[in-house]
């Protein structure tokens, strides 16, 4: 081996059977190797390029989506065409799953480029000869990475369901906030600073999601993380902002010891790999304690919490948005806070068997997911930025997503992780395109009426909030309404779940109508009334409504990739065209990954939710379309809510008068107990909770920590540890006496020294030997 | 070549002694001349170390290479043996690299009084001691380069420091001494109790390890094994040990700074994985967990030393003691993991901190002060050394993906599952602890940045015509460094490939180390393979057998 | 005789020597303690000689001898030329780091 | 009380103190005289009674040197010190315009810490030595060397001894006393035959010295000769 070897010694040690796998499945790493290269290229060379950058990066992101697009598709086809060495016993688990090798359309037709016949030798298809061995699509390609224990430890990708259709997100989304940070930042000091951040963070995202193994998971963890706090910060001018992207990172880093640990404990628990499959097939088998797992779960469950902004750790999330607009669509909402939903998923069979999901009815993933559902729903009414409005979304739907992890709803997490991504990137946007032409976020200072000015920006936002709120047939309903069969709660479902989980059930049923609520007060106080604002607003350019119709079109209708059985064509027994499509390409069916059972739809859920879910926005359009409104246009103003409700209506309610007139004061009921007690103490308290208790905590032990730091090296390093050397009189005493006494005798001091040396020395040399 | 590999190295060791021969003869004032010689020397000394690089087996990384043997001091049987393996040669490529970048960024920015000819010569001579004691494999031999090195860093400190210099030079001086002192003591004591037939490492190992109990009785092990452990680590230097380097470096100039971060301190801890360990396994498994205990506290209490400090300087001094806190604890696990880890700790905290002094040294040049409170808005007035020191801030805290995660995250695995005899509760707490240690680095690091890179520049800088952006020298000497930083954190391999055979071969002997007799009941297995093992039986694993 | 007994005043008069070095402030003063320390190794190398029954110790003793005589003259001397530059012997006074 | 005196009593009738006692008691004084005036030396305020104190304690460490056996290095010492370094010493004290009468501050403050380095120092080589040499006595086994030239001598002259030991008893006039006849004798008598001559060591040493040690011989002139000339350089006037 020479020196040369050293670095690029990479010739695969084990050769797989070879098949007819496409090229670009065995060669993603292409993938976020664009955008890496483009970070490079714009942070050595974009200040001398004509778009300072911006073209260099929009054109990688592109290529890079045009790749994510062509392997989804020859993912397709090849999960359904594969055979492979053990195709025999496919049957195993995926009984349960309803579909199986359909011979549809979409697989078949798929040609890339005519490559897809001439691919061998690094191709490694994760064999599995085990008990009921299924078809091991997973595509797998490692290089040797470095070495340690005298062991080869190897770097790669590992392609499969969540892995593609996370390559399709990350760089969908990605390209449309280039596209539309182009006009959005126009003029900006650091331009090109900004998209090569981009561009670092798209490849970390794409590299995260393409990870074979945990370590290379740490690290791109860290590198999105890094990105965030570069992009938070980016306006590092004013302190609030700088201090916003700290916040952010070192709350992260609070959940990371989570990961170290649980990393961990994974690798040795798997006999010393980092190997993603290597570590689940370990798990599913029993290989390792149910101690060792579920202390791997709960370390990981505190990385999850910190990164995918769950409650107690969420608190950096709302604060993120003092970055810039497109960086809050593509970071903080649609990618990298998934990176912890995205981790469950990766290595489920930990936190399934850890937190023994099957056949309970509480664990702590659920738990804190339905908890986070509704804090972060609740927290929601409260804010007057329209940003930390949909932050707090984001926080919520996130808790949907762990709920739904942790309730078994492996498909409906990964599902609502998709659609998820696309209406709240839109809102993001959305609001972006308004705050761009107010300059400013404040919804009951600088807003209101935006409708009039801004036609394209409202659609497309009430679209996306429609999505949002779950009302049918958009895409959030579809995902949602997964989630909530997943529970399995309530004797919903229960036939095919693998729990009863009965409090996430109804936490999310709450959530449900929290959602449409906020949602409907932030698009009052946004685009209704009159406009409260200086200046005349005019809708954005083509850049940025354009991503804007995009992911509209995307919040209305990704839904239908995942149609439940029996929907539209089909019988329950027999599904094809669209049902499931989506659980059928991206759940793994692979011996990595635990034998999930999946809940039957369920009609009645499906109608009770959408009840539920529209009793919070119907409530809320109540009070603001119609009673603030009505108000408005009485005095003339455009008011953002009533001036003195609780006051002015106990006056009311003093003269029985009124009761008729009040309605039987179910106006009042609702208006200044339910929706003012939501509205109010509730969500206040939360918040009041979320500011004062669980932020305090962060601060004071921020502070307590320079405290005892400052202490500790005022007294015990000054001190103490000092006042020993220079006590012992081997230093120059510190009596006070100044310079003049430091300087006093250091000749003879210095021979006192050497005398005690040497004295000591030989003291031990004669003690010794 | 085969002369080259035979005196190559020895080549290496004295070519500048030589120069600073040849620059004794020429007159103070014709600075240019004395600068050409200096980097002249040491751009030798680093081609040198490249044709090794070339030439080095690395298939054969766990034995010694370009070995030379020549009689010295025949009546102690001291001898002139050098080689170096594995795990001596990113050391020595450390030092090779550094002292020229050293030399460079010196270039037209020397520390008052000036003086390039004596300042140089003093460089190479330091250069002389740190290559020989990576080389070294005869203890005397050892010990006579690690003090070479010891007086021309105290008078570079006493002579071109700062305002409390003498203070921090003599205490620099009297620490270190009074470490090397003890250590010499033990060595002395190992030559005689081993048998006093030879004082070359290999030949002690196995003298150590064929000595009976009633010739060398395993308490007068454990008493050596205290006293360079007290030697090193105050080399190192380890908490409690550390109060002599924040003095230092802050009064150091930015040069010694640099050298005495990227290569002094590496010596200490070079010194257990090379001699204390090797020689000693025994007493290492006793003291192992004191070392690991230390290592934690230097963890937490350098951060939360960092999080006081009102100078930059000094931070990153304190910072220093966090790091090597992480190498302490890769070496006190005794697993090759943690080796491997410290090694590339090592290596890493010499480019990182090297590079933090840099720029610390560089902002102090522009704005004559290093007072954090004073500073911010670097990014807009010097946008291009912001960038590098957010760059290097992020490194320092142990990103992934830049070097200094490769020493910090293995050293805080290899905790989880510690050599055989070793408590493996007590180490796992160490592992928690080293965790949170890494929240407090980001949190001092980043708040660092925060004051000095981020806002806007305070009144009493702002249109300050010094203040101008890196300059050649600066990018001539970092970007090596820069780039280095950002390879090793890629592929890990460089280091680790190279380091693992050999920390294998050196630390074998520890795998046949009977168990100490603080063994913990749950704790059965031996160092490596066997170690995984037992943690896995000690989780309840049913079968390893397809653990590949 | 016991070997001993010689040594044992040799060592006495030698931490005494050192004692005079570390404590006195006057040069010339330090220079008299030094020459204790000589004297107390001249001792002990004359009873070595006289117990190994050798004329080695003697022959050292004097060397000793002429040499201290070479380092009273010239710290002597150095004495003198700090007294002329600052007209004070006091040790205390050197300041050996001054750069 | 009674102790003491029991110790005093055990140490006095050893074999090693009765064996030569007229030497242990010269030593127990001449000790005594040498660690009190030391002692003095480096206490004392007064710089030119240190100077008196130090040629005492010289003084008495020639006489130890006699005691030993060495009487050549016991010459030397007083030659050299006392003739010549002591007066160095004194001019020394006289050019540095020291305060002739008591000066308290020719000691530092720092006196604790200097006794404690002492002290220590002490106890270490004490351990050491005690540990090391415990019972071992110096012997003075070999006679001093004594030369003998072959010679004649009136028997009157001769010393009673000399007679007995040669069996001259009743002889009278010139006898003939040969080289054979000087080495049967005792040493104690050999000395009183006239033409022998007793020189200490100090043939020895100069044998050793102008062949064994010839170059540090050389070297040590080469050295006084450049102390000298470097007393002159450093202390000469500009």
């Amino acid at each position: 081996m020479s020196l040369l070897t050293l670095a690029v010694e990479a010739v695969p040690k084990e050769s797989f059977a070879t098949g007819d796998v496409s090229w670009l499945l065995n060669n993603v790493w292409l993938i976020p190797t664009l955008p890496a290269l483009s970070f490079l290229g714009i942070l050595f060379f974009g200040k001398r390029m004509p778009k300072g950058g911006a073209e260099l990066g929009i054109a990688a992101v592109g290529a890079a989506f045009l790749l994510a697009i062509l392997s989804n598709v020859a993912w397709m086809d090849h999960r359904d065409n594969y055979s492979g060495p053990t195709d025999a016993g496919a049957a195993h688990a995926e009984d349960d799953h309803g579909d199986e090798h359909s011979e549809d359309a979409l697989g078949a037709s798929v040609v890339i480029d005519g490559q897809s016949e001439q691919v061998e030798l690094t191709s490694s298809f994760v064999e599995e000869g085990g008990e009921g061995g299924h078809a091991a699509v997973a595509v797998l390609n490692e290089r040797d990475w470095f070495r340690n224990g005298g062991v080869d430890f190897k770097v790669g990708t590992l392609l499969d369901g969540p892995s593609v259709i996370m390559l399709f997100v990350v760089t969908t989304i990605s390209l449309l906030v280039h596209i539309y940070s182009t006009d959005y930042v126009a003029g900006d000091r650091r331009y090109t600073h900004y998209f090569a951040f981009l561009s670092l963070f798209t490849a970390s995202m794409l590299g995260y999601v393409l990870s074979s193994n945990i370590l290379q998971m740490i690290v791109a963890w860290e590198l999105v993380g890094l990105c965030s706090f570069a992009l938070i910060g980016h306006w590092w001018e004013e302190k609030p902002n700088s201090d916003a992207a700290l916040k952010a990172f070192l709350t992260n880093r609070v959940g990371d010891i989570g990961l170290l640990v649980g990393m961990i404990i994974l690798f040795f628990s798997a006999g010393g790999t980092f190997d993603v499959i290597e570590i689940n097939k370990a798990v599913i088998n029993g290989e390792i304690s149910q101690t060792a797992v579920t202390w791997a779960a709960i370390s990981l469950t505190a990385a999850v919490m910190s990164k995918s902004g769950q409650f107690v750790l969420h608190t950096w999330l709302p604060d993120a948005m003092a970055g810039p607009t497109p960086v809050s669509a593509l970071i903080h909402a649609a990618t990298l806070v998934v990176a912890g939903v995205f981790m469950i998923a990766r290595l489920y069979p930990v936190f399934y068997y850890g937190f023994s999901i099957p056949g309970s009815s509480i664990n702590g993933l659920a738990l804190i997911g339905s908890i986070t559902v509704v804090f972060g729903g609740l927290l929601a009414f409260v804010q007057t930025d329209i940003k930390r409005v949909l932050a707090y979304s984001t926080v919520s739907q996130l808790g949907y997503m762990v709920l739904a992890l942790g309730v078994g709803a492996w498909t409906a997490a990964i599902f609502h992780l998709f659609t998820h991504a696309f209406f709240k990137a839109g809102l993001f946007l959305g609001s972006g395109s308004v705050a761009h032409s107010v300059h400013s976020f404040d919804m009951k200072q600088d807003m209101g009426g935006m409708r009039k000015f801004m036609p394209t920006t409202f659609k497309t936002f009430m679209i996306c909030s429609i999505a949002l709120a779950g009302v049918f047939p958009t895409a959030g309903f579809w995902s949602k309404d997964e989630i909530l069969v997943g529970t399995g709660g309530l004797g919903v479902g229960a036939e095919k779940a693998n729990g009863n989980y009965h409090l996430m059930l109804i936490m999310g049923l709450v959530g449900a109508m929290l959602t449409g609520a906020y949602m409907t007060r932030c698009i009052y106080l946004t685009f209704f009334g009159e406009f409260r604002g200086h200046g005349t607003p005019h809708e954005s350019g083509k850049r940025i409504t354009v991503p804007l119709i995009i992911l509209s079109v995307f919040a209305a209708g990704a839904g239908l990739l995942n149609l439940p059985p029996g929907f539209l064509a089909g019988s329950a027994s027999s599904p094809t065209g669209w049902q499931e499509r989506f659980g059928h390409f991206v759940e793994p069916s692979a011996a990595y990954f635990p034998a999930i059972s999946h809940s039957v739809p369920s009609w009645w859920l499906a109608v009770v939710a959408s009840v539920m879910g529209l009793i919070g926005p119907a409530i809320a359009y109540w009070y603001y379309f119609i009673k603030v409104d009505n108000l408005s246009k009485e005095t003339g103003e455009s008011l953002t809510e009533l001036p003195n409700g609780l006051v002015a209506n106990n006056k009311l309610a003093a003269t029985g008068h009124a009761f008729l007139v009040n309605k039987y004061y179910l106006d009042h009921l609702y208006n200044d107990v339910i929706v003012a007690a939501v509205k109010g103490p509730i969500s206040k308290a939360a918040y009041w909770i979320n500011q004062n208790v669980l932020d305090e905590v962060v601060d004071t032990a921020g502070r307590t920590s320079v405290k005892a730091g400052e202490a500790v090296y005022k007294h015990i390093d000054q001190g103490l540890i000092e006042g020993a050397v220079n006590g012992s009189g081997i230093l120059s005493s510190q009596s006070g006496q100044g310079l003049r006494k430091l300087q006093t005798g250091k000749v003879q001091q210095y021979a006192a020294l050497l005398f005690a040396g040497a004295t000591i020395l030989a003291g031990i040399f004669i003690v010794l030997v | 070549m085969e002369f080259f590999r035979e005196w190559g190295l020895t080549a290496a060791i004295f070519l500048p002694l030589v120069g600073v021969l040849v620059m004794m003869f020429i007159d103070k004032k014709d600075e240019a001349m004395h600068k050409v010689i200096a980097l002249g020397t040491s751009l030798a000394i680093f081609g040198i170390g490249i044709v090794l690089l070339f030439d080095f087996d690395y298939d054969r990384a766990g034995e010694m290479q370009w070995t030379q043997q020549v009689d010295w001091i025949n009546i102690i049987k001291a001898e002139y043996l050098i080689g170096i393996d594995g795990m001596s040669l990113p050391l020595l490529m450390l030092t090779f690299l550094i002292t020229p970048l050293v030399i460079i960024y010196s270039w037209n920015h020397f520390p008052a009084p000036h003086n390039p000819k004596a300042f140089l010569m003093l460089i190479l001579v330091l250069h002389t001691g740190m290559i020989g004691t990576f080389v070294a494999r005869d203890l005397v031999l050892f010990f006579v380069f690690f003090e070479v090195v010891l007086l021309p860093m105290f008078f570079m400190i006493a002579v071109w420091g700062g305002e409390d210099r003498k203070y921090a030079s003599l205490k620099f001086f009297l620490y270190t001494l009074f470490g090397s002192a003890l250590m010499l003591v033990s060595f002395l004591a190992l030559f005689f109790l081993a048998g006093g037939e030879t004082f070359s490492i290999a030949g002690l190992s196995d003298a150590v390890a064929a000595a009976s109990e009633d010739d060398f009785s395993r308490n007068a092990q454990l008493w050596i094994f205290g006293g360079m452990l007290l030697g090193f680590g105050i080399k190192v230097p380890m908490f409690p040990f550390h109060t002599w380097l924040p003095d230092a470096h802050t009064q150091a100039p930015t040069q010694g700074s640099v050298i005495l971060a990227a290569v002094l301190l590496k010596l200490g801890t070079y010194g257990f994985v090379r001699i204390a360990i090797p020689i000693l396994p025994e007493a290492a498994v006793v003291w192992a967990p004191w070392i690991g205990l230390l290592a934690v506290i230097g963890i937490i209490y350098g951060a939360l030393g960092c999080l006081a400090q009102t100078d930059m300087k000094r931070l990153i001094a304190f910072s220093s003691v966090a790091h090597m806190g992480y190498v302490m604890l890769g070496i006190a696990t005794l697993t090759d993991w943690g080796i491997n880890a410290a090694v590339f700790g090592m290596v890493a905290h010499g480019l990182i901190t090297g590079m933090l002094f840099f720029v610390a040294g560089s902002i102090k040049d522009r704005y004559h002060t290093l007072e954090i409170k004073r500073l911010g808005g670097l990014l807009l007035q010097a946008p291009r050394m912001g960038w590098i020191l957010g760059f290097i801030s992020m490194a320092s805290l142990g990103l992934p993906g830049l070097a200094g995660f490769w020493g910090e995250f293995p050293a805080i695995l290899a905790a989880y599952n510690p050599a055989n005899g070793l408590p493996v509760g007590l180490f796992r707490t160490y592992m928690v602890i080293a965790a949170l240690g890494t929240v407090l680095a980001a949190g001092y690091l980043l708040w660092l940045l925060q004051r000095t890179a981020f806002g806007t520049p305070s009144e009493e800088f702002i249109d300050n015509p010094e203040i101008t952006d890196t300059h050649r020298e600066e990018w001539l000497a970092w970007t090596p460094l820069l780039v280095l930083i950002l390879l090793f954190g890629l592929v890990p391999g460089l280091i680790f490939n190279v380091t693992d055979p050999a920390v294998e071969a050196q630390i074998s002997d520890c795998l046949s180390v009977d168990a100490g007799s603080d063994k913990a009941n749950f704790d059965v297995g031996l160092c490596e393979k066997e170690g995984v093992e037992a943690a896995l039986a000690n989780l309840g694993v049913v079968s390893t057998a397809d653990g590949e | 005789m016991m070997l001993n007994q010689f040594l044992l005043l040799a060592a006495v008069l030698f931490c005494i020597g050192v004692y005079g070095v570390l404590t006195r402030r006057n040069g010339v003063l330090v220079l008299m303690s030094v020459e204790l320390i000589l004297n107390a190794v001249n001792i002990n190398l004359v009873a070595f000689g006289a117990f190994r029954d050798n004329v080695q110790g003697d022959v050292f003793a004097i060397f000793v001898i002429a040499v201290a005589a070479a380092e009273v003259g010239v710290g002597l001397a150095m004495v003198l030329l700090m007294y002329r530059n600052r007209k004070s012997t006091d040790f205390t006074e050197l300041d050996m780091l001054k750069g | 009380m009674i102790a003491a005196l029991t110790l005093a009593q055990e140490v006095l009738t050893r074999s090693e103190f009765t064996d030569a006692l007229p030497q242990n008691i010269a030593f127990a004084i001449i000790a005594g005289v040498m660690l009190f005036s030391a002692f003095k030396m480096v206490t004392t305020g007064n710089v030119v009674h240190a100077a008196l104190y130090l040629m005492i304690v010289l003084a008495a460490s020639a006489a130890i040197f006699i005691l030993l056996g060495s009487d050549f290095v016991g010459a030397t010492q007083i030659l050299v010190y006392i003739g010549a370094i002591i007066v160095l010493f004194l001019f020394g004290i006289m050019l540095t315009k020291a305060q002739l009468g008591d000066d308290d501050s020719v000691s530092s403050e720092r006196r604790g810490m200097g006794a404690l380095v002492g002290v220590l120092l002490f106890v270490v080589i004490g351990f050491a030595l005690v540990d090391t040499y415990e019972n071992i006595e110096v012997e003075f086994s070999d006679p001093e060397p004594i030369a003998f030239t072959p010679t004649t001598a009136d028997v009157d002259d001769l010393p009673t001894p000399v007679i007995e030991a040669l069996g001259l008893e009743g002889r009278t006039g010139e006898v003939e006393i040969t080289r054979a006849d000087f080495d049967s004798l005792e040493p104690e008598v050999q000395r009183r035959v006239p033409g022998a001559e007793v020189f200490g060591n100090n043939k020895q040493i100069a044998d050793a010295i102008f062949s064994d040690y010839i170059v540090p011989f050389e070297a040590t002139s080469v050295l006084l000769l450049a102390a000298l000339i470097g007393a002159v350089v450093v202390a000469r006037k500009e």
